[in-house]
Parts: C-alpha cells; structure tokens; sequence
C-alpha cells in the first residue's frame, strides 16, 4: 500500500489541475489525460464536505476534461461537426489561459512568502515614546467609534490563518466524525487530557479536528475543560449527554 | 565578526524592542556573559552614541537599560506628538483597547494572550491616558492587577454604557477559558504553532473561517 | 552643531518615539526642509549603522522609516518577544493576497475567477488581518467592494511600496510549463495527429529540455 507521506493540499481546481498536470512534467509527451481525469475525479471524491461553489468549480473542470478526452473515442474525428470541434478547442484554450494565470500568481506568491518570512525576521520598535511626551498627546480616541473597536477586537481575536482549514484539504477526519467518536469514548475514559487523546494523531490538522471537537462538546456542555497551569495540560471530563435532547445542531464543519 | 561586536549587536536590538528598560542580569543569561561585561559593553555603547551624537541615548533607568531621546531634541519630539501621527491610537493599542472593553475586568497576562504579544507598553500609555484603569485584583497567585475601561473612554467613543457597544456573536469564550484551551493545545512537535491556536480565535469567528 | 547634525538627531529621535514608520514629508515638515534632504538624511543613517555594524537598522518600510532590528540578530530577539509578527499564511491566503497586490483594485469575485474557488473565507481573514481593505466600489451593477493591500502588507513584506514587489511578467511561466500545461489538455484524438505532424521538432525538444 502506498502512503502518501506529504498530501498535497489543494486551494482549488486549477491548483489540483496544475499540479496533476505538472507533476509529470518530465514526461512532457507520455502524459494521458486519461490519467489526469482519473486522479482529479478521485481528488473530487475524496472531498467529502466541500461546499457546493468549489464542488461545481471541480465538476465543471472535469467535465471539460472528459470531453477532450471522449474525443479520443471517437472512430474517425473527420466526421466531427467542425463547430463543435472549434467550441471544444475554444474551452480549452479558456481552460489554458486561466491555467497560467493561476500558475502566475502562484509563483508570485511564493516570492510573497519569502518577502514575508524575512521581514518577520526584523522586529521594529514598538515601545513608543517617554512618559513625559505621552502626556502631550491630544485625545488619541478622537474620531473612533464603537464600529472601530469592534473591528480591532475581531482583528485581534481572529483565527490565524495558518491553520489551512479553509479551503479544500484532504483531511479525512470530519469534526463531527470525531464529535460521535468521542461521544462514545470519552464516557469510559473519564478524565483525559488533549494531549492523550490526540497521542495517535499523525499531523496537525488531525490536532487541530479533536481541538475543534472538544471544543464543540464543551459548547454543547457535556464536557468540562479544566488546566490547573497556564500553559499546563488540559483535562477533559465527560459530564454526560442529555439523552432526551441529544446532541443538537453539531456545526458543520467543513474540512 | 567577533564575540564582542555580537553581544554589542545583540544587546541593541533585544533593547530596540524591549518595552520595558532592560536588565542588564537578562541580558547577561540571553548571551551568556558575565553581567558585569554586559555592563561594560552597555557603558561603551552609550558613549558611542554620545560621541556620534546621536539623536537617541542608551539610559540606564529602574535598573535597565533602554533607549530613549536625547533630551535635546525635546522640542521635535514634542512638535511630532502634537501634530504628527503621533497623535494617532496605533492598531496595536487600538485592539488591546478593544480587548480590554469586551472582555474586562481582564489581566495584562491574558490581554497578552489573547494579543500574542506584550502589551505593557500599550498598557502604560492607556493607564495614563486614563481610558482604563485598575478595577480589581485577580483573585489566583500573584494577584494580578484586573484592567476595565473608564468613564472617559465610554464619553471619548460617544457611548453612554458599555452595552451600547456593537455586540459579539454569541459564543466568544472567556479569556481564561481561552488561554486554557490554547495552553492544551501544545503537544510535542506542536509548540511553535501553539501561538498562531490563540485561544480566542476558536470563538464565533471560527464557523465562516474553517468553510 | 551644524544644521545637518541637528537634522539627524532630530530624525532619529522621532523615528525612536513613532510606533508606525514616519513619513519622510512628516519629517520633511517638522524640520521645514525638502523632503529630498530628508530622504538623503535617512539613507545616510543607514549607511551608518550598517557600517557600524549596529543591532538595528533604518528601515525604509510602508513609506515611511522605522527602527527595527537586524535580521541576523533574529535568534536573540525571538527568545525575547512572545510571538513572532507573522503567523504564516497559508498558500490559498498568499495567492489570493498576491492577485489582490498586483491586481487592485479588484472586486471578490474577480479573484474567485482567477482562483477557481470561493474566496470569501480567505478574504474576511485577509481583511481582518488588516492585510487588505475596501478600497472603493465597482461603478457596474451591484456595486461590489473592490480590495486593494494596506500599509500593513508593505510593513509585513518590508516593503516601503508597491512598485517594490517583482513585476508580475517575471512569473508568467516559462515556454517549458506552458507546453507542459497545453500537451496535458490536447484532445487525446487530436494528439495523435499533433504528433505525428510535428513528431521530428518534439523530438528535438524533448532532447533539449527534459534530459
């Protein structure tokens, strides 16, 4: 069995499609589209909860795939209406050109990425001035507003976006998966920490779904968290589900 | 490049950002130098700025050292904060503000928290500014000093009481609740990410995000 | 003191005191001399410390100058701060951010386009990472919001402006990818004939470029 030890994580259909195309690179003239149809639609299967505008985005590339490729199927393509042949030619050079544009910026993100990951590597001063000038100061709230506040709190609070989980990703563990799994275990487990529970957990992402899971037991209230240390472990203690009402409305989450 | 001009290097640039003056027995176990070398390179490096009279001193204040103005150059200090964009909250003190009015009465531990930043120095100049205030003290070790806004603050944002705020969805955990959550969140092999699982960023942003 | 002198330790005290990069005609106005001469002033400084191997540097970031410490000196620093600045975006988040930088003002569904996927999520967090904002509206229908990048972007790029970033015609890709991309979706009846009508050049291409 192959163990795919890096999966790739695609941000969208032309990504997936660049890189199926591209991998095989090398072998510029042994590539098949038959190939390439066949790993997107299992990319596409593998997606289990994306949501309905990425889906129909990968459905509408694939089926342009598979009509490039019925063409092959057919006995003797000078029969073709040569309308249809030039509309089909016409999809794919569309599907080209936005193929390169998708693989321009690509590029040009990782030169982003670079720049970024320098920059962080000087950290500016950021102490501001001395006490006897901070008294000059007219009212530093002069012209904001609640809206403003509001907003600054959200930037602060927001979730940092390396967590990746807000495109198509191949995890194969679902929150709610893992919510009914641990529905079951964790009534004979007792006490447990975060840090056992996820002992088996091969990437951080998989961390990251048992998180989101205690999280939402904790919401749901049939789950205690308590940390004795800042820092320290964190305990999770069943405290029972009201079986008359069940679990309601588990969020969706979509992986 | 030798040993001394790295500690010189590094003892300016952990000063650059420091927000407290610091002291010399930091920065001493930081390079792992004898402190009173420490102090002899701090000493040197004052009278170069001196010497090239540069626009900032290396002061030794409350037992540490930090930079700060030449006090002769008072007068383009003043006339920036007065006119310049000095005058203007800065995104950092903006949203450690914003943390303090959502989720007061609130420690300067779990502002840092939530801000994966230090925020003593934004702390200070709100304190003295008096848009917050002491209002408590953490009952837990240490005793830690509780921060609220004031009255001022609600009157400078145009507010008669704290509810007229824009209101949050409704589950944003509690600062400690969060800390805790982010403090489990740190198995092996997982530390270096543990800041960016900020706690609060499990709150009600969390359903859109992870779309 | 010469007038110079005294312009440098003034620009140097009130970069010390800014907690955002001051602008060179801000400075250009406190000191009532050209902003050309301010510009020179700064460069010079650099120079300096670059040349005194100093632990900071003048940075010349979002338009305007700040402190910030030398990159080398990264490993002591880092062990002092609580968190680095940049959390690291991800790569969906670095691709929608790149269409935006090169492609503003730009509306959601214009890079939803490019992108082939729904972009809302990313760009909520790109706004509320204060990375992107609402530059202006589109005059069509609907009036959607067109995005562009913030001072904020070009600080965490260390950049001081857009016209910094590498011309976007340097990543349009090679001939070799976009013969790759275009023999991947030839039309597998058409291939054939491609082929053979053109089998003796593709063989020699083959040779050249992907031994």
């Amino acid at each position: 069995m192959t163990y795919e030890v890096e999966t790739p994580v695609f941000s969208g259909p032309f990504d997936l499609l660049l890189h199926l195309i591209l991998q095989d690179e090398v072998d510029l003239y042994e590539i098949s589209l038959g190939g390439i149809i066949d790993s997107y639609i299992q990319e596409i299967q593998r997606m289990e909860d994306v949501n309905l505008a990425v889906a129909t985005e990968f459905l509408l590339i694939a089926a342009t795939l598979i009509e490039l490729k019925s063409r092959r199927l057919l006995p003797d393509t000078s029969d073709l209406d040569l309308e249809e042949e030039l509309a089909l030619w016409e999809e794919r050079d569309l599907l080209l050109a936005r193929l390169l544009e998708c693989k321009t910026f690509k590029d040009a993100s990782h030169v982003l990425k670079t720049l970024t990951l320098d920059a962080a590597l000087s950290y500016p001063r950021l102490s501001g001035m001395e006490d006897q000038f901070i008294g000059l100061l007219p009212d530093l709230l002069e012209g904001v507003s609640g809206e403003d506040l509001h907003e600054a709190f959200l930037r602060a609070t927001a979730p940092k976006p390396e967590l990746d989980l807000f495109h198509v990703t191949s995890v194969k563990l679902t929150v709610a998966e893992t919510v009914e799994y641990l529905i079951e275990e964790l009534p004979q487990m007792g006490r447990v920490t975060l840090r056992e529970l996820t002992s088996a957990a091969v990437d951080r992402v998989e961390v990251v779904v048992y998180f989101l899971s205690v999280l939402e037991l904790y919401k749901q209230g049939v789950i205690d968290l308590t940390q004795i240390a800042t820092f320290g472990t964190l305990t999770i203690e069943w405290l029972g589900v009201d079986t008359e009402t069940g679990l309601l409305g588990i969020d969706a989450y979509e992986g | 490049m030798d040993n001394l001009q790295e500690y010189k290097k590094a003892i300016e640039a952990v000063i650059l950002v420091s927000d407290n003056p610091v002291e010399p027995t930091l920065l001493a176990q930081l390079l792992e130098i004898p402190m009173t070398e420490v102090e002899q390179i701090c000493i040197a490096l004052a009278e170069e700025y001196a010497q090239q009279e540069r626009g900032f001193v290396l002061a030794n204040v409350a037992g540490g050292y930090r930079f700060q103005t030449d006090p002769d150059m008072a007068p383009y200090v003043e006339r920036f904060v007065l006119e310049g964009q000095g005058s203007r909250l800065s995104s950092a003190a903006l949203e450690t503000l914003a943390i303090i009015a959502y989720k007061q009465p609130i420690s300067r531990m779990q502002v840092s928290a939530i801000r994966g930043v230090n925020v003593e120095a934004v702390i200070r100049t709100l304190l003295q500014r008096g848009y917050i205030g002491e209002v408590g003290k953490d009952t837990g070790p240490g005793s830690a000093s509780l921060f609220g806004t004031t009255p001022l603050f609600l009157e400078r944002l145009g507010l008669s009481a704290l509810t007229d705020l824009p209101p949050l969805a409704d589950f944003v955990p509690d600062a400690d609740v969060v800390e805790a959550l982010e403090g489990g969140l740190r198995p092996e092999g997982f530390e270096d990410r543990a800041t960016m699982m900020t706690a609060e960023s499990k709150g009600e942003t969390r359903n859109d995000d992870y779309l």
